[in-house]
């Protein structure tokens, strides 16, 4: 066998103007729309605000996900509760569907690690990862514990574009397709890698063809267009829990924000760009065709903005109110039991603490 | 520390283990043996790494758990270190227990992210909800006359991250006790044995299950005047080089640190408050190695009890030469008897 | 040390340099002169890693470079840290002086196979036929509320290798001196940059392409009572400790190692066999850290000089913790002088 | 753009049984034939001989080439004198070719790192690489300082295709794809990675398709027809001198021997399987071919295998006269200048091989 290039067709349902490509599959409900935009709507007003809490010093540097609320948002609706999501960091709107709560995760960003204690559908999720790659990985090994115990489960596994130049997402991609693993990889190509265009990241046309390396399925959907990446989302889990093995999913996106607020990206890119690329945006338009359909008003979409302004607001609250973590526990996680030279160096830091007068 | 508890547990059909007839093997076969028991007593327990399973390990550590527990528990990877420690992460977060063989320590460089980064870490940063409860063997140190990068002694690169067990037998019954320990135990363990010794002498050991504690140090002999400390293959020359100091009439306490990471400092302090003296013995290059550690927290401690400096005897700051000149960075049990007699002639 | 006699290989046109005038800078914008001081009088300079041409550093570290000397001398690579390393080996084998930046401490390890068993072993593998001289630059230590991973001081790990030089600047004219000899070096090194005073202070600094000796260690303060011995952002603590130890009476010597491998260890012992008292402070975690290296060599050379056991300042063996309690991480220059009081009450 | 699955067709030009399929290329004379038999008739000799020497102790693990030898020789005699070739372990061929005498592979084998000591053309080439895959990464560096200068010279790495598995070889061969780099990439996929067969090393078809992950060229060649190995590096060889970039040749053969002399193959794979490919080996089709078009007589034969067996002799003697390097030698390469704590550890050092009497 070998391959040899065809002309390339991005999967899309809804394109950027709002227009139906096609027909809606069976799988994407009216229901299902609707939810998908509450999602977007409320994962976009927690964006915001998280960026502004850091501005005003109250977070710790925060990585939004700023228009490519599609992707997470396709992939938590798609994925099964038994089924064990691995992050990176943008995923948001993934986490929020695995019901964890918005507070905790602003938590996160402000650097508490009982953040990651996470408990319901999210018990047995990976938290947020920061050395790039890595949870690919990871997410190969859950797949083969699944594959072990036979169980109907599979692991879904996010990265950005750049984390695919990394060792780790081949490797891990290759035992994929040797070990016929449950597994679902998606890559939010959001066209940057900090400041590195995904055209200086890889010669690969695309994303998706790198599957063939691993003799795996891949292909391309419209990140933006929240039907797509469900659609694909659902199809990559249910192979997966039928035992066909796994899928690379490179859902392309664009990543509107600065890469952290850490960042300025006006270093690096054109207004022009950014500007054409809020035109294909994911929430606008869902709106659109949601509007045109019938299924959704003014007063919905007013109501909706209230609604996610509160929760948010709510949880900014309890994110502000919670104490900053026991010094103890800085040393008792580290093994089952806390080992002598650990016990001894907590009672060191718990003195300096209180000679502090510190809490 | 034994696991019969768990047999209780076991899903799947076994052979009724005979724990009463003592068995004489090597190390090399008593590691065989404990992954036979633990697979045996922890449905949990799998074993995966590069030639572990068909061809039963390139020094046949895992030759027979294959046939014994199949594929599905027994499983050769592609080639690539990255990706064993990683997926290694993966499976013990989802409550397996596994052993994965690295095949030489000298190719576990690739393994370190995964290790420093996640393992060492998962239990801490998701405050106990995942655990990494994962064992990383690998055959490590020199003297055997092997190729480039099949000699390497660099566990203080492990011993130096918070978070990770690092574990080193040094017989057959403690390479047995040990390993079952390590599988056992909820948290990582690096287990690195000192393969120049994997066939060296035989023990006597019981199949019985009963694992070794892994926070503490072993005292193989006890001593008056000088306290000789060490740990991997090294151990065989310190005892021999305590055997020549006693013809000398000098009385050498010898301790096996076996656990050089969380360190049982207690015993190797007590002992240097008992005999004054110190020499620290390891085949690793000398610049920042565990020797070090050792002796500066034993400095720390019994300070006023030494009559002498803390000598180390260990390998040069290069590389393990090639074959032909192994043999120079290979310290004798001369070369550490040298050491104990300069530390006592310290008025 | 200087690069003066290189200007004249010089094989493109450049910018002539002022070196009459005084620059007042921060350590990251000394590491920018350096970088463009060594591009300008070597051709075979050449500057790589993630976002560093571009967008120059996400520390600024590199910013302008890729305007004066152009995308075929700053590279942005793709995001793999083992191929920035690999690679850097490679260009390094070509006589090329690859200069490389790892975004983040937290993320060198991936590149530990390349350092350990190829960069740090070319030159002495092939009888210095194929030679090694390239840098690699990481951002490292805690102190700047970052996310996790980004805090990392795990300078031990490359301490221990053999084969490579290990530099940590502490001050903009030390970053600036040490990381022109270590571009200038035939040999590799890992160049270790304390993010946390990257623009604590300014100092003056004549851009005059001179480098500042790799082999030595800096001795910033003489003092009579106590070593206090540091590295990287502790150095400011530990200046600070010994302000206040002055008023109380005490005349502390403070030691800036700089190059923690290879040691220069003379210098280390000199002092305390001076003092008799010595406190060593390193922001990373205790075990088996450089401090306990220092310790160990200087207790074996200075043995009977000592009055008191060589104290550790250290860091805890645990992860830094998420920035809401990185406070309780770090030590202060209060933590140091309580282990200096205590050092000087011992009798 | 996508990937599309089509029938392969593995590059070849005489097969098993020594007919030419199709014609040969001009680039193959008839004295490139000669050459290519007489090179792999020699290094035969060597790699036995070699074996031998190691059952008798007189020789560390050795890694026997037996059934690859016309990959090596393919490579080494496409490669230009100023290319850089960065070899994995069972590159004998090439090495050979690259005017790095018999005794000096031995004394690597031997274990003396003066061996890697090499001159000539093979000035700027890498040692063997033990680390797997890693040579790659290193080809890609050398092949970035080649691009970086503007020279017309390419790099050129090998390794087996269980190397194949890890991140090193994607990460460079991404490299490959995005900067353009002036390199090939030959993987000798001889169906074993010790006891790992090919099929349970990868889920991908082919070796060559993971060219298509990096957006460069790849394509199978007959690993065991030197005319093919040979045509097709020429080709890839050019193609980087030119300025068009890199490829990744997948030469299919077949690992005769055990892994290496501390290996038992027969643990793990049949006899039969070994039978089968013993038909299939490069210097038997050949020497048919050669016979069949009268460039070769039985004369030629006697005289070439006497001739081999003399060299290798020639060679063994000076290997077992050679001495082990001075001690000094281990301790004045780490660095440039020899640092203080080496001088004193070199100091002790010969201090103790005096007092043990040894040189
Ligand atoms: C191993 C590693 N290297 C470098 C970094 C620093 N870093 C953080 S995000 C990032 C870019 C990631 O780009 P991409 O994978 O495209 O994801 P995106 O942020 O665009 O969603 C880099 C280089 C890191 N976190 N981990
Ligand atoms: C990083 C690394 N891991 C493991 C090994 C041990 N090892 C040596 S050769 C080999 C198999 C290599 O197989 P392949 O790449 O197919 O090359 P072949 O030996 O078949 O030519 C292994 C696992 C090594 N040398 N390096
Ligand atoms: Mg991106
Ligand atoms: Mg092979």
């Amino acid at each position: 066998m070998q391959y040899t290039k065809t002309p390339y067709q991005q999967k899309q349902m809804i394109d950027a103007n709002g227009a139906v490509v096609g027909s809606l599959p069976e799988s994407v409900s009216d229901e299902l729309l609707l939810k998908s935009y509450r999602t977007m709507v409320m994962i976009r007003t927690f964006d915001q605000r998280v960026v502004a809490l850091q501005r005003t010093g109250q977070m710790g540097t925060y990585a939004s996900c700023l228009g490519q609320e599609a992707i997470g948002t396709g992939i938590g609706l798609a994925l099964k509760k038994d089924d064990v999501f691995l992050p990176y960091y943008r995923d948001q709107a993934t986490q929020y569907l695995r019901d964890i709560p918005l507070h905790q995760q602003m938590q996160y960003w402000g650097g508490n690690e009982w953040a990651n204690h996470f408990s319901g559908i999210a018990q047995q999720d990976f938290p947020n990862c920061v050395p790039i790659a890595t949870q690919v990985t990871h997410a190969a090994g859950v797949a083969s514990a699944m594959k072990i115990r036979g169980e109907k489960r599979c692991s879904l596994v996010t990265c950005g574009e750049g984390a695919t130049s990394r060792g780790d997402f081949y490797e891990a991609m290759n035992l994929v397709g040797v070990w016929q693993l449950p597994m679902v990889m998606v890559v939010n190509n959001n066209q940057w890698a900090i400041s590195v265009p995904r055209n200086i990241q890889t010669g690969a046309e695309t994303i998706a063809q790198k599957a063939v390396a691993a003799g795996i399925e891949g292909f391309q959907v419209d990140g933006n267009d929240v039907c797509a990446v469900y659609d694909a989302v659902r199809y990559a889990v249910n192979k997966a829990h039928s035992g066909k093995g796994g899928t690379l999913i490179e859902a392309v996106s664009y990543r509107l924000g600065d890469h952290t607020t850490a960042d300025d990206a006006t270093r690096y890119r054109s207004h022009e760009e950014v500007n054409e690329a809020w035109k294909r945006e994911p929430i606008k338009r869902l709106q659109t065709y949601l509007h045109a359909s019938d299924l959704w008003d003014e007063d919905q979409e007013q109501a909706l903005q209230e609604h996610c302004k509160q929760e948010v607001e709510q949880a900014v609250k309890t994110y502000l109110s919670q104490p900053a973590q026991p010094v103890a526990d800085l040393f008792d996680y580290l093994f089952e039991e806390t080992p002598a030279h650990l016990a001894l160096q907590k009672q060191r830091a718990l003195e300096k603490m209180a000679r502090l007068g510190g809490k | 520390m034994g696991m019969h508890e768990k047999i209780a547990d076991l899903n799947q059909k076994h052979k009724p283990v005979d724990t009463k007839t003592p068995h004489v093997v090597t190390m090399i076969e008593a590691i065989n043996m404990a992954l036979h028991r633990a697979m045996d007593a922890d449905p949990n327990v799998v074993v995966l790494g590069e030639d572990v399973a068909t061809n039963g390990g390139v020094f046949r550590a895992t030759v027979g758990l294959k046939d014994r527990f199949g594929h599905k528990r027994v499983m050769d990877t592609p080639l690539a270190e990255t990706l064993i420690a990683g997926i290694s992460v993966g499976m013990a977060a989802q409550q397996l227990r596994p052993v994965a063989e690295i095949q030489f320590m000298g190719f576990i460089y690739a393994t370190m992210e995964h290790i420093v980064s996640h393992a060492a870490r998962l239990r801490n940063r998701t405050r106990g909800r995942l655990t990494c409860p994962m064992v990383l063997r690998a055959p490590y140190g020199g003297g055997i006359h092997a190729p480039e990068h099949h000699s390497e002694s660099t566990e203080a690169l492990f011993a130096h991250i918070p978070g990770i067990r690092v574990v080193i037998p040094s017989s057959p019954t403690r390479a047995y006790g040990l390993l079952l320990s390590a599988i056992e135990d909820p948290d990582p363990v690096i287990f690195l044995e000192p393969k120049r010794i994997y066939r060296m002498v035989k023990q006597e050991i019981y199949d019985d299950g009963v694992g070794l504690p892994l926070d503490t140090c072993y005292t193989l002999r006890q001593g008056e005047h000088i306290t000789l400390i060490s740990w991997g293959a090294m151990v065989h020359e310190t005892l021999q080089a305590a055997d020549k100091l006693h013809q000398q009439g000098v009385s050498a306490e010898v301790i096996d640190v076996a656990t050089i990471s969380p360190l049982d400092i207690d015993t190797l302090v007590a002992s240097v408050q008992k005999t004054g003296r110190c020499v620290i013995i390891q085949e690793a290059a000398r610049h920042c190695g565990v020797a070090a550690e050792i002796c500066a927290a034993i400095q720390e401690q019994a300070f006023h009890s030494l009559q002498a400096p803390i000598a180390r005897v260990t390998g040069f700051d290069t590389p393990m030469p090639y074959l032909q000149r192994e043999n120079v960075y290979m310290n004798s049990a001369s070369d550490i008897v040298d050491a104990a007699i300069h530390t006592l002639e310290v008025a």
